[in-house]
């Protein structure tokens, strides 16, 4: 209890980015406020008011003007240290792990792409990047793990992702970030990080759907194949390798084919009529949950 | 600042202000900060719109081919005229013509209300009879409102009668409360109160009823023009 | 310009040191308070109703602050602490932070700063009071009737659909205080521009007036916006319709744009007046014209206008497109660097002047020391990269509470232990007064600095409960909350021990420049001035005058 | 400037008044009977220039700004240029929501974030 934590640890490659990045800043900020002070204090105390000398205004404008343009160009550099680490981030490698992160108040679920669930827990490989595809039941959650120095909203009706690589195994905290009601603290959880052969015995050891299975029986069992059906385009468009390419609509716009559009197209079917149809099919808002919508895009994205 | 045009006490003047010059530019400055404030007010609501409309941009098509733009452009131009009759109200105060100040007035204040008239009579009962109104029972009258019944994506329509009807709402209450300040004005002028020294009530009524006018202008378009 | 230095204010001799009327004794009657017109008053007014909002605030503080001792959530429910946090913030913010140095130092001290009998809108200065009141009297209907639980983000979709609480009403409540601070900024635009003595030119103004001429930009054009953003919110909430709400169709990522475009440029509101009172405290115990007077004019401008366009670091992880958090986060290191001319200014001006350490002094101190972490911990926040891992943690908390605690309220009580004397005429015991500087000082390092350990470290902001790892640097912090406690719980005595024991303290006790200090007596006269002063010189007019000890 | 703003002859506010009137014809004949058929975003720029042409009389005119100090002129367009910024900044965010990073190594269309045609190959 006596010893205060001041390094976090640090367990994935962002962590080797972020860091020294806060601790240059953090030694930069330090210097500047205690010069500034140092130097207020010293200046206050060497002009300390003396009986019989007058205070003499001084203004010099060079000076202005380095300390103006001084901080603007160490700004910018700072600015452009951050956003190289940003676009890092923002940089989704191929080869990932993908697997899919459902919020809700106040648990997380998570889905492995063979189907293994796991309630405010992630099990994942050492030096492997793992992607995560995340949406909200309800309102905005955050899925932050610190040790990874990752955070990113999850924001209902919409997919957000995020990517990381661990570097070393071991258990690591894991919190939602974004206040979402009442018991927001608890919706807290862990990540292990298991070496790859353990995970992949660890993953291999339960039988169950794989998401790509579920969602060809709910496929199946909510009637999508009457007018889904290969080989049969009459009534609804073709999902054979539709995944990732451009659809063009009755109203002449066009779009990829992506999680989203898949999502709207269950949600709200009129929104998008792929040209050449009529608007036939229902909507299965209330009858489909948001791990419903992940396994039949899951299982559409298979049809590739 | 010019030199002062009088120094001598006007029986109007507060007694901080120095001058009645010094009185009429804080005044005038003070309703034109007002008017930027409502400029924010609205635009932000505008931002709102042009946000929605971007993204959803066939649902807002769609509501907006429901609405009668033969209504809203009659109603464009009742409110054009009761802004003509209302900078003519100022004319009228500035030559000290309180008969006349009275009478635009009235006139501002009964084109303002045939506006109201149509918006309350014609444009929100019937849409809030047939489900036009958003909310749990939003659910258009295939009858009297066959393109929205038909339209399928019902929650990006509601998007749009939503910012309608705080739009159209937020600019019919300050025509409401231009109706009080008009009848106040009405009082005065019934007193003789307005004098070519005397008249910026009136001015700054005629600046307020001007912004109303001017949310309008682009209300209009926006909502009953989409194309 | 050196020939004009030199001269006096042409104001008529007068005994300053026996004011037999002033504003304060020349009506008794309570309704000669509720419905004066008086600048002076109502600055009074609002001094002590955020004081008193400062109090509630800071009891919600202290009581959640009691909770984090452990990292169970065993002493209140995880309902009551969310209130609680939220209900200090709403409170702190729309009722302390943005009207506190406006609405108190700004109300008493601009018109007599500039040389008015007045502010330009009298009438319209007591309703932004009323108003006030009004929103103030809502917020504490809304607190008996339980609170609000949303954060004071109101973030959609969880305030529109999910939250337990009466978010209506407290969205009703946001929007008329907004009101208030409307009305008050756009009466001192127009006092600031129109009521102006004569000879007083723009670069005569001593830069509190600038500080709040920017503030009061904001005010006029921020405010409106999240008014309807907060209204809609409201509507949203009683109605069922979805404009932020996904479910329903909306965009929750709008609702914060729409928020943030306010609410960060509100943060200026919240610390531009306290810059302007430093900047005041500064030149007057360094005896000595503010180095770069120019400089720190236009960067309160320049903080203003940049100001509206960074909101979106607030965002950066919330889903907003990449590309617009690079062009934010862009931004947002450009308006560092205002603040940071502001304070080599401040420091520069201790330069060949003739420092006197006294009470305001302190805290001036304290600001600068305070105010110099809060704005370097923005840096960290404002860079895109290192945001990611430390937003919406604890080191977001600490840095806002060092701007708006170490910044604004240092500043706030260095304008408080400044202006004392001229407000009420009397003098407070300086000894009581440094140890409370130095006890706030302490206080407030030993509350923050674990919080931006904490965030670090990776604790997010609004847990009820935590990771037991925390616990040492949550303990540390909650003790140190106990010593602010006791370091803001003091000036309330001495400061009202004065108001009966305190000696007379003359007309200008800290020899200070300025029409505020030279030309009207303390307690000021209920007119400020017998006659409109006439301005021949500039202000912080130190320079060249052997000054004595007070 | 004087105190007193300049007495606006009549004459003015009716020629102001019937150029509102054309030009609300114009808005309406743009819009209704696709005298230009130039795609959503062209229908949308000449309604919002004829709706800042109406304003424009309305504002010298009518509101008098054309005799107002330059302080009454700044104010007069400080709203909607801090309307401008918001939404600039607005459609900063929402037109490019679906861009990639530029240091994309791997163009990954199966994201929300994939890369717009044309932008990258793949």
């Amino acid at each position: 209890m006596f010893n205060i934590p001041l390094i976090p640890e640090h367990a994935s490659t962002f962590a080797a980015k972020v860091d020294p990045l806060f601790w240059f800043l953090t030694i930069f900020v330090a210097i500047f406020c205690v010069a500034i002070t140092a130097i207020f204090i010293y200046l206050g105390l060497r002009y300390k008011q003396t009986p019989g000398r007058k205070s003499e205004h001084y203004e010099n404008m060079a000076l202005e003007l380095t300390w103006s343009v001084i901080p603007a160009i160490i700004a910018i550099g700072i600015f452009w240290w951050g956003t190289v680490i940003y676009f890092e981030y923002a940089n989704m490698p191929e080869d990932t792990y993908d697997v899919s992160v459902v919020g809700k108040q106040w648990m997380w679920k998570v889905q492995h792409p063979n189907g293994k669930t796991e309630v405010n827990h992630l099990t994942m490989p050492v030096g492997q990047a793992v992607k995560l595809t995340m949406t909200s039941q309800d309102v905005l959650h955050d899925f932050y793990i610190p040790a990874f120095r990752v955070k990113q909203d999850v924001i209902p009706a919409r997919y957000t992702t995020m990517w990381f690589e661990a570097t070393k195994t071991g258990e690591f905290p894991l919190f939602c970030a974004e206040y979402c009601g009442t018991e927001h603290s608890t919706m807290v959880g862990g990540v292990t990080v298991l070496p790859q052969a353990e995970f992949t015995a660890w993953l291999g050891g339960e039988t169950g759907m794989t998401p790509v299975e579920a969602g060809a029986a709910l496929f199946q069992q909510m009637g999508c194949v009457t007018c889904h059906a290969q080989g049969d385009a009459s009534r609804g468009p073709q999902l054979n390798g539709k995944f990732g390419t451009e659809e063009t609509f009755t109203d002449g716009s066009t779009a990829t084919i992506d999680e989203e559009y898949i999502r709207e197209s269950i949600m709200t079917p009129g929104m998008k009529i792929v040209q050449g149809y009529a608007p036939l099919m229902p909507t299965f808002a209330s009858q489909l949950s948001e791990d419903d919508i992940n396994n039949l895009i899951a299982y559409i994205k298979s049809l590739s | 600042m010019s030199s002062a045009v009088t120094d001598e006490k006007n029986e109007f003047l507060s007694a901080h202000f120095q001058n009645e010059e010094q009185e009429t530019e804080a005044c005038t400055l003070g309703m034109w900060l007002f008017l930027a404030q409502e400029v924010m007010f609205f635009g932000a609501m505008f931002c709102a719109y042009a946000v929605y409309r971007w993204m959803y941009f066939d649902a807002f098509l769609a509501g907006s081919q429901s609405l009668n733009w033969v209504l809203g452009g009659a109603n464009t131009v009742f409110l054009l005229l009761s802004s003509f009759t209302a900078a003519m109200a100022v004319h009228s105060a500035q030559t000290g013509n309180n008969r006349k100040v009275a009478r635009f007035l009235w006139a501002t204040l009964v084109l303002g209300a045939i506006f109201l008239f149509i918006k309350w009579t014609y444009e929100w009962p019937p849409k809030i009879q047939y489900g036009v109104f958003p909310g749990m029972n939003f659910n258009p009258d295939a009858h009297h409102y066959p393109g929205l019944a038909a339209f399928a994506d019902k929650g990006h329509l509601q998007l749009f009668f939503w910012l309608y009807f705080v739009m159209t709402g937020m600019h019919a209450l300050h025509m409401v409360i231009g109706f009080g300040v008009i009848l106040w004005l009405i009082w005065m002028a019934n007193h003789n109160h307005f004098g070519p020294r005397r008249y910026l009530q009136v001015e700054f009524f005629g600046l307020y009823w001007h912004f109303v006018d001017i949310v309008w202008v682009f209300l209009f378009p926006m909502y009953y023009l989409v194309t | 310009m050196a020939n004009e230095s030199t001269q006096h204010h042409d104001i008529p001799e007068r005994d300053y040191h026996a004011p037999k009327s002033n504003y304060l004794n020349w009506q008794h009657t309570v309704s000669s308070w509720l419905l004066t017109v008086d600048h002076k008053r109502i600055g009074v007014m609002y001094l002590i109703a955020i004081s008193v909002f400062f109090m509630v605030g800071g009891i919600f503080a202290g009581l959640f602050r009691l909770e984090l001792l452990t990292p169970e959530g065993d002493y209140l429910q995880s309902d009551t602490y969310n209130r609680f946090f939220t209900l200090h913030a709403v409170v702190m913010i729309f009722f302390f932070l943005i009207p506190s140095v406006p609405a108190t130092f700004g109300n008493f001290f601009i018109p007599l700063m500039i040389g008015a009998k007045d502010v330009a809108f009298p009438k319209l200065n007591l309703l932004s009071w009323y108003i006030y009141m009004i929103a103030g009297v809502m917020g504490v209907t809304l607190i008996s009737l339980g609170g609000l639980d949303t954060g004071w983000t109101v973030y959609a979709p969880l305030s529109t659909t999910y939250a337990n609480t009466n978010v209506f009403l407290a969205t009703i409540t946001i929007f008329v205080s907004g009101f208030s601070s409307i009305l008050t900024g756009l009466n001192f635009i127009v006092t600031i521009h129109k009521m102006r003595a004569p000879g007083m030119t723009w670069f005569r103004l001593p830069l509190f007036v600038w500080a709040h001429y920017a503030t009061s930009v904001i005010q006029v054009l921020g405010t409106p916006v999240v008014a309807i953003s907060v209204l809609l919110i409201g509507i949203e909430r009683i109605w069922g319709v979805g404009i932020f709400d996904p479910a329903l169709g909306g965009d929750p990522i709008l609702f914060q744009h729409m928020f943030w475009f306010y609410s960060h440029p509100a943060v200026y509101i919240m610390i531009l007046p306290g810059m302007g009172v430093i900047s005041e405290v500064i030149a007057c115990f360094a005896r000595n014209r503010v180095f770069g007077y120019e400089f720190i004019a236009f960067s309160s401008i320049a903080i203003a206008i940049i100001g509206f366009l960074v909101w979106g670091h607030h965002m950066y992880v919330s889903g907003q497109s990449m590309y617009a958090g690079f062009v934010f986060s862009l931004l947002t290191m450009l308006v560092a660097v205002p603040s940071a001319i502001k304070i080599f200014n401040w420091t520069a001006t201790l330069y060949q002047g003739n420092v006197v350490w006294d009470t305001p002094m302190l805290y001036a101190v304290g600001f600068l020391g305070l105010f110099a972490v809060g704005g370097g911990t923005g840096l960290f926040l404002g860079v895109i990269g290192l945001d990611v891992p430390l937003h919406d943690t604890y080191f977001v908390v600490g840095h806002f509470h060092y701007v708006m605690v170490g910044g604004m309220v240092m500043a706030y009580l260095a304008g408080l232990h400044f202006y004392w004397p001229k407000i009420t005429g009397k003098a407070y015991p300086r000894l009581m007064a440094n140890i409370a500087a130095i006890i706030i000082f302490v206080g407030f390092n030993f509350t923050f600095f674990p919080q931006l350990v904490l965030g670090w470290m990776g604790m997010p902001r609004r847990y009820h409960s935590y990771h037991p790892d925390f616990q040492i640097l949550n303990i540390l912090s909650t003790t140190g909350a106990t010593v602010l406690g006791i370091g803001f719980i003091l000036p309330v005595f001495y400061l009202l021990w004065s108001l009966v024991y305190g000696k007379d303290a003359g007309s200008n006790p800290w020899g200070a420049r300025g029409l505020e200090w030279e030309a009207c007596t303390s307690p000021p006269d209920p007119h400020n001035f017998h006659e409109i002063p006439v301005v021949t010189k500039e202000c912080y007019s130190y320079t060249g005058e052997e000054t004595v000890s007070v | 400037m004087s105190g007193h703003s300049q007495v606006v002859q009549p004459a003015v506010y009716v020629r102001t008044l019937l150029m509102l009137m054309v030009l609300m014809t114009a808005t309406i004949v743009a819009a209704k009977w696709h005298v230009m058929h130039l795609g959503i975003v062209w229908n949308l720029i000449i309604a919002l220039a004829i709706a800042g042409c109406k304003v424009y009389f309305i504002m010298t005119n009518f509101m008098h700004v054309k005799h107002g100090s330059p302080l009454v002129k700044v104010l007069a367009l400080i709203g909607f240029s801090f309307l401008v910024i918001m939404f600039l900044l607005f459609f900063n965010d929402y037109t490019t929501r679906e861009w990639h990073s530029p240091f994309n190594h791997a163009a990954n269309p199966t994201a929300s974030q994939y890369v717009p045609p044309g932008q990258v190959g793949h």
